[in-house]
């Protein structure tokens, strides 16, 4: 249990630097919400899942309910965590700002 | 019953602010009727505290009921009783007088208006009483946040002026808090009276005296003690006039107060006069504030701007009173507190009637004014006579006092400074007098027409401020003469207990 | 302006049918009661203390909300065919999970690639969706916001789909399999 | 407390200090400052203070962001420093 | 150096408020715009917060949150075992006035816009002086 | 495994190091949203990670669902201003 | 300016970082704060209140005064900001808008005029108006009723975990500002109405004091909540627990109708008919 809750754990750091350096390195902002909104959820929700079994790997009552709590996090981070960055996407849209188009590309893809 | 007046004094005011939040949504009549019985029950409860302070010394109240490190405990001696007394008394009495202005100033939230008052004035009263570091804090954020509200509601320049009192009083109370840490940081204790038992086992300590001179700093911008006095002047020139006649006499004295409970109790009186290097400088800040207030005072074209800077030189007074560090000078200082609550209040009531019937408070304006509000003016040449320092009223008395303790101590400047402000003082007022006593000639129409001689006649007849206003300023400036005469009373049974028997 | 521009909270416009008394206060009922039974399982999971002390707080609790809340949390036109709706979403989640995956492996590739300039290309598409609940509206768009390579931009409650895909591969897809899915799992 | 995260986290909620008062845009300063706060709960949560965690995470991160952004959103942006 | 190492580590907690201190000051002293006042304000204010909790922290304690629930009173609580709770007490009750303040300050600072147009307080100082000018 | 949990924490901020380049640096206020929404979602997993470590996982739980409430509020808030205030930039160009 | 700025700034803190060479070690649990008065706190917290969170227990017994202030503290923050900002109704807006719900055309209606409120036919819009968004307006209603729910249990465990009146207040608001966001300032004050969130606010305040007052009444001092013990027909210890929950949503309801009554003042400048 332990040991699937550490690779759950450590998928879940994975995931989050790569949201991090997508945030980093994707040229314009709607891109960056790409990372951002994907890549920390997942991570998220990987890291929760991994602390989740972690918490409940001695099967008593309270554990169980601690770790079910912690699924209400992810629960409540996947319903809110889209609607933020639809939020900032539609702010951004509104805003004004037109995406970044790729640069001309060489010759044929 | 008896054992319960320190509490009542406080929950009083507090659960009628809150009363007349709710109520009035309903009615808007109640407001002021449940402001006034409140306050008069606080002022019941505090001259009942006071008898009986002189009857048993000092008083111990446990709030919730737990032993004094542990729990919060009000603890009430000489000192704060007199001045429980001074504060509410000036409270109620600027409250019977702020009917009419408060309904033409606030209209629509005359409710909000008189909540924030009766918060303001438990917060004070609470600062007064509480015998706990921290405590003694949150009762000034309560007092301090009405008091910017109150203040940011009046015209002109008053939301500038009350947005930096809330700047310069935020980093004042959080300089305080930060030194009431480092209190707490050496001694582990919050509790006022216990710190001063655990400070003499720790004290030759570097820590101790940052944290002195940190409470000490953040009380001084409080205060508006001379560098620091910057938010003062505007922030109760600009804010309605009877928001200025609860704050000026009120925020200042609580603060200097409270500056003597952290030297007296916190600190020791010893370590605070002598150990720290403090005492000639702070005499030296306490002389600047006297004699720049006071030319400041001079430059001023605008009666309550006049009466701010004022404000600012007797807080040069008191502190300089009580840092002189002599009997006779901080009797004097404690005697001016409450004498400069009275004067104070009576004289910007008295302006406050003014600025309310001539709509405008310029200096130049006020001519005739004696002929048109001879009431008012009254009130206003006894306090300003009191603020001279002339001899039946009380301001002479506790000048007295802070001059014989000058000379005692042997600091003659601080002694110079005293006359020079009473000097100021004397040219301040009598110009407004004399302003006030001549008619208003209209310069360049010599020769005028009949009708204009009548509206001119018609100007000059009494045009007084409204009853409910004057009864108030008329009983305050009776104050001012008995209190004068009856300083030395006061002295001999309340403030000489008062002073620690340190003091030679 | 087109009708898609009326806010869609049902409860506080709309013609007043002229209906009986007892059956507004039906309609009121049945709200309260689901919202109440859903939050005191969730009060079960939070509180984890099951003495009778904490019980009754919840109980109190879930009224103060059922009774606050019940109409926001509870649509009336998404009353019937519950049990239904419950279990395809719970047999949804799996599936979205998987999608949700693949999306983020997607994502991982471009970020870690060294030429991630020229593998996107962002652009704006928009579609029309069938769906017409706003229920499986927001399902699929949020659905949409976790999958491979897309996020919705604006939807309007005539389901007019306005999506930022961040590279052409990911746009065609749509609206697809999803979105079938999703009319399956809402019954429409 | 922790103190190899505590050193991070202090870090963190320097820059971020340091940020909010240097961004020449109001609404980015007050988001700034929102992050500022989330740094100021997880330093508190890590030195054990769970309870003064608790309130800064709803007050910093909830309330008082809201209240800076509806302040901005009524006055202006606009700022010279 | 291996007394430097735990100087630096029994200390940098508090040069950590002296920096957030100053940072808060220096914002409230420079800036000119009032938004700005108010967030070195606040800043101010949370770094004497971080003071206190920094005041209360124990090494190896736990949170202030006794482990077993009631009844069971007869097993004995070690101090040594949980964080000081008192500055967290105090704590609270200044963050509370700290968000006070900011609503309080927030809303001057909408009164000051909606008068003069503009929250820099040099613009506003001149307009004060094409105004009123006494 | 609490050592493996401090160095998961200590990782995580490092990461989060990165999102704040984005939201100090961030050349639109928009940018710094992003960031420092990402800021939030790492800070609720590091406030379990906490948790752990202090092995009192069961009381900093309810921090932090309080925090991805509250994180989602703000970030609403701040996103609602640009859909009411057409305009990216300040006012004064 | 500035750089007179900068000298002050760094005298003050070179004076303090001087200083602070003197101070006890971070996290020393010998150091005098940990040694005086909090050991008794952490001993005798279960004895005398029990209570496990010792924070609470400070927090609404011990120190119960402190709290009850701050509480007073942020009520009068919200009475301030409604003494500042709130402008009468019957100074009207410049203008208004609505919208005709069957056609769909807006009407811009000048120098304070105004449709009949509860008509079917228009509706009242915001003068910038943003299109209804369903994933936003879904994602509130999903969440705003577990954001109360989960408000509420933070008052009620106050005793068992971090948490308490004042967090869980604020989450309340926070919901119902969520709810104010997302939908708009009209909608949320016919749902709770400026007048019930004054009228709250201070009913939050008065349970506080007024269970000090009648812990009065009942002969012990004020906030004595072992004077409870009669009336709850319990022990004193256990009323002490329940005075402090009692107290707890005192302040809960305070708070939250504050933070939203603050809310309402700041989104709208006062008007208290556009939110944000």
């Amino acid at each position: 249990m332990t040991l699937v809750a550490a690779i759950f754990i450590v998928l879940g750091l994975f995931f989050f630097t790569g949201g991090s350096i997508g945030i980093l390195r994707f040229p314009d902002f709607f891109s960056r919400l790409h990372p951002a909104g994907k890549l920390d959820s997942m991570g998220l929700l990987m890291t929760l899942a991994g602390m989740a079994l972690y918490t409940a790997r001695d099967l008593s009552l309270p554990a169980i309910l601690t770790a079910l709590k912690i699924l209400l996090i992810v629960v409540f981070v996947f319903i809110t965590s889209p609607t933020a960055t639809h939020a900032i996407l539609d702010a951004g849209v509104r805003a004004g700002l037109g995406p970044w188009t790729a640069p001309k590309k060489k010759g044929t893809r | 019953m008896e054992e319960q007046f320190p509490i009542i004094i406080i929950a009083v005011p507090l659960i009628a602010a809150l009363l007349i939040t709710a109520l009035w949504w309903f009615d808007k009549r109640v407001c002021l009727p449940i402001s006034i019985v409140a306050g008069l029950t606080s002022l019941v409860a505090s001259v009942g505290l006071l008898l009986q302070v002189l009857s048993v010394g000092i008083l111990e109240y446990r709030l919730g009921g737990w032993a004094p490190p542990f729990g919060i405990v009000y603890r009430i001696d000489h000192l704060n009783s007199l001045i429980i007394v001074a504060v509410s008394l000036v409270s109620l009495l600027n409250l019977i007088g702020s009917r009419t202005i408060v309904e033409k100033e606030f209209q629509e939230k005359v409710g909000a208006f008189y909540a924030l008052y009766l918060l303001f004035t438990a917060g004070l009263l609470g600062i007064l009483m509480t015998g706990d570091a921290f405590n003694l804090y949150v009762l000034l954020e309560i007092a301090s946040l009405t008091g910017y509200a109150l203040i940011g509601l009046g015209r002109r320049r008053a939301p500038l002026s009350g947005l930096n009192y809330l700047f310069m009083g935020t980093i004042g109370a959080s300089l305080y808090l930060l030194g009431v840490g480092y209190l707490y940081l050496m001694t582990g204790s919050l509790n006022m009276a216990d710190i001063a038992q655990i400070l003499p086992t720790i004290l030759p300590s570097k820590v101790i005296v940052l944290a002195f001179i940190l409470c000490l700093s953040g009380l001084f911008i409080k205060m508006a003690l001379f560098p620091l006095h910057g938010w003062l002047p505007n922030a109760y020139t600009y804010s309605p006039s009877v928001v200025s006649s609860l704050v000026a006499p009120l925020t200042t004295k609580v603060m200097i107060y409270a500056m003597f409970r952290v030297m007296l109790t916190i600190f020791s009186i010893d370590f605070s006069l002598n150990s720290v290097a403090l005492r000639l400088p702070i005499l030296w800040l306490a002389i600047a504030a006297i004699v720049m207030g006071s030319i400041m005072a001079l430059a001023q074209k605008r009666l309550k701007k006049m009466l701010a800077f004022i404000v600012v030189a007797e807080v040069g007074y008191m502190v300089g009173g009580f840092w002189l560090g002599n009997r006779a000078g901080m009797s004097g200082a404690v005697l001016h507190i409450i004498n400069d609550a009275a004067m104070t209040l009576c004289v910007f009531m008295a302006a406050g009637a003014i600025v309310y019937k001539t709509e405008d408070d310029r200096l130049s304006s006020l001519k005739g004014v004696f002929r048109t509000m001879p009431v008012s003016m009254t009130a206003m040449v006894v306090g300003g006579l009191s603020l001279i320092g002339v001899p039946p009223t009380c301001g002479f008395f506790s000048k007295w006092y802070l001059i014989s303790g000058g000379m005692a101590a042997g600091h003659y400047g601080f002694v110079a400074a005293l006359l020079f402000s009473s000097l100021v003082n004397t040219v301040l007022f009598f110009r407004l007098f004399e302003i006030g006593y001549f008619e208003p000639f209209p310069s360049g129409h010599a020769h005028e027409q009949q009708g204009h001689t009548d509206a001119r006649n018609h100007s000059s007849s009494i045009a007084e401020a409204p009853l409910d206003v004057l009864v108030p300023l008329v009983a305050t400036a009776v104050l001012v003469i008995v209190l004068g005469i009856y300083s030395g009373e006061i002295v001999a049974r309340v403030i000489q207990f008062a002073i620690p028997a340190v003091i030679g | 302006m087109s009708v898609d521009n009326l806010s869609s909270t049902d409860t506080s416009f709309g013609k007043a049918k002229p209906s009986a008394v007892q059956s507004r206060r039906a309609k009121k009922i049945v709200p309260f009661c689901l919202t109440f039974i859903i939050c005191f399982a969730t009060w079960f999971v939070l509180s984890g203390r099951f003495d009778f002390f904490h019980i009754a707080l919840g109980i109190i609790a879930c009224t103060i909300v059922a009774s606050l809340s019940g109409s926001i949390l509870i649509s009336r036109r998404g009353l019937e065919n519950l049990p239904g709706q419950w279990l395809g979403f719970i047999l949804y989640i799996p599936w979205l999970l998987y999608q949700v995956l693949l999306a983020n492996i997607h994502v991982m590739y471009l970020v870690f690639h060294p030429r991630m300039i020229e593998l996107i290309d962002p652009r704006i598409i928009s579609f029309k969706s069938k769906l017409k609940k706003p229920m499986s509206l927001f399902i699929f768009a949020n659905s949409i916001t976790l999958t491979p390579g897309t996020i919705t931009v604006f939807v309007s409650i005539t389901g007019e789909y306005t999506v930022h895909v961040i590279d052409e591969k990911s746009g065609n897809s749509l609206p697809g399999e999803m979105e079938e899915r999703v009319a399956r799992l809402m019954g429409e | 407390m922790i103190w190899p995260l505590d050193i991070i986290i202090l870090t963190i909620v320097i820059i971020c200090g340091i940020a909010a008062i240097s961004i020449k845009d109001l609404l980015g300063a007050a988001i700034m400052f929102g992050a500022y706060s989330f740094m100021m709960c997880l330093l508190w949560s890590v030195m054990g203070a769970v309870d003064v965690a608790f309130t800064e995470a709803s007050v910093g991160a909830g309330v008082s962001t809201v209240f800076f952004v509806a302040a901005v959103f009524r006055t202006t942006r606009r700022t010279r420093d | 150096m291996e007394a430097l190492g735990s100087l630096i580590l029994a200390k940098y907690n508090y040069w950590a408020v002296i920096a957030l201190l100053l940072i808060g000051l220096y914002a409230m002293i420079t800036k000119k715009n009032l938004v700005k006042k108010i967030i070195g304000m606040n800043i101010f204010q949370t770094a004497i917060i971080l003071f206190y909790v920094s005041i209360g922290s124990k090494k190896g304690a736990t949170i202030p949150i006794i482990t077993h629930g009631h009844g069971d009173a007869s097993h004995a609580v070690h101090s040594v075992e949980y964080i000081n709770p008192l500055p967290h007490v105090l704590m609270l009750t200044a963050i509370v006035v700290s968000v006070a303040t900011l609503g309080v300050a927030l809303a001057l600072a909408m009164k000051v816009y909606s008068q003069y147009g503009t929250l820099e307080e040099d613009e506003i100082r001149e307009k004060i002086m094409e105004s009123e000018p006494v | 495994m609490e050592t493996f949990f401090l160095y998961a924490a200590i990782y995580l901020c490092l990461i989060m190091l990165l999102s704040l380049y984005r939201a100090v640096f961030g050349p639109t206020v928009l940018d710094r949203m992003i960031g420092v929404n990402a800021i939030g979602s790492k800070t609720t997993a590091l406030l379990i990670m906490i948790g752990i470590i202090y092995q009192r996982v069961e009381m900093f739980v309810d921090i932090a669902l309080a925090y991805a409430c509250l994180n989602f509020i703000a970030v609403l808030a701040a996103s609602r201003f640009f859909q009411k205030r057409k305009g990216l930039y300040d006012e004064s160009h | 300016m500035r750089a007179l700025g900068l000298a002050t700034v760094f005298c003050f803190g070179a004076i303090l970082f001087y200083i602070s060479f003197d101070f006890p070690g971070w996290g020393d649990e010998n150091s005098p704060a940990s040694q005086h008065v909090s050991p008794y706190y952490i001993e005798h917290t279960m004895d005398d209140t029990s209570v496990p969170n010792i924070v609470t227990a400070i927090l609404a017994d011990y120190r119960g005064y402190d709290t009850l202030f701050e509480t007073a503290v942020i009520f009068s923050a919200g009475l301030a900001c409604f003494f500042l900002l709130r402008i009468p109704e019957r100074q009207a807006p410049p203008a208004r808008f609505y919208r005709h719900l069957a056609t769909g055309i807006t009407f811009r209606i000048e120098k304070g005029g105004r449709l009949p409120e509860d008509t079917d036919e228009f509706e009242r819009i915001d003068s910038v108006w943003v299109p209804y968004d369903v994933i936003i307006g879904m994602t509130c209603r999903l969440v705003v009723p577990f954001i109360q729910l989960f408000a509420l249990y933070v008052i009620a465990h106050g005793h068992h975990s971090p948490g308490g009146g004042f967090q869980g207040g604020v989450i309340f608001g926070a919901a119902i500002i969520l709810f104010a966001i997302s939908n708009n300032l009209r909608r949320t004050l016919k749902r709770m109405s400026e007048k019930t969130s004054a009228l709250l606010g201070s009913l939050g305040v008065l349970i506080y004091a007024g269970t000090g007052i009648l812990c009065m009444v009942l002969g012990a001092g004020f906030l004595n909540y072992s004077a409870l013990a009669s009336l709850l027909g319990v022990d004193p210890v256990s009323a002490r627990s329940h005075g402090i929950l009692i107290v707890e949503i005192g302040v809960g309801i305070a708070v939250t109708a504050v933070m939203v009554w603050i809310y309402y003042n700041l989104s709208s400048a006062g008007r208290q008919d556009e939110g944000l």
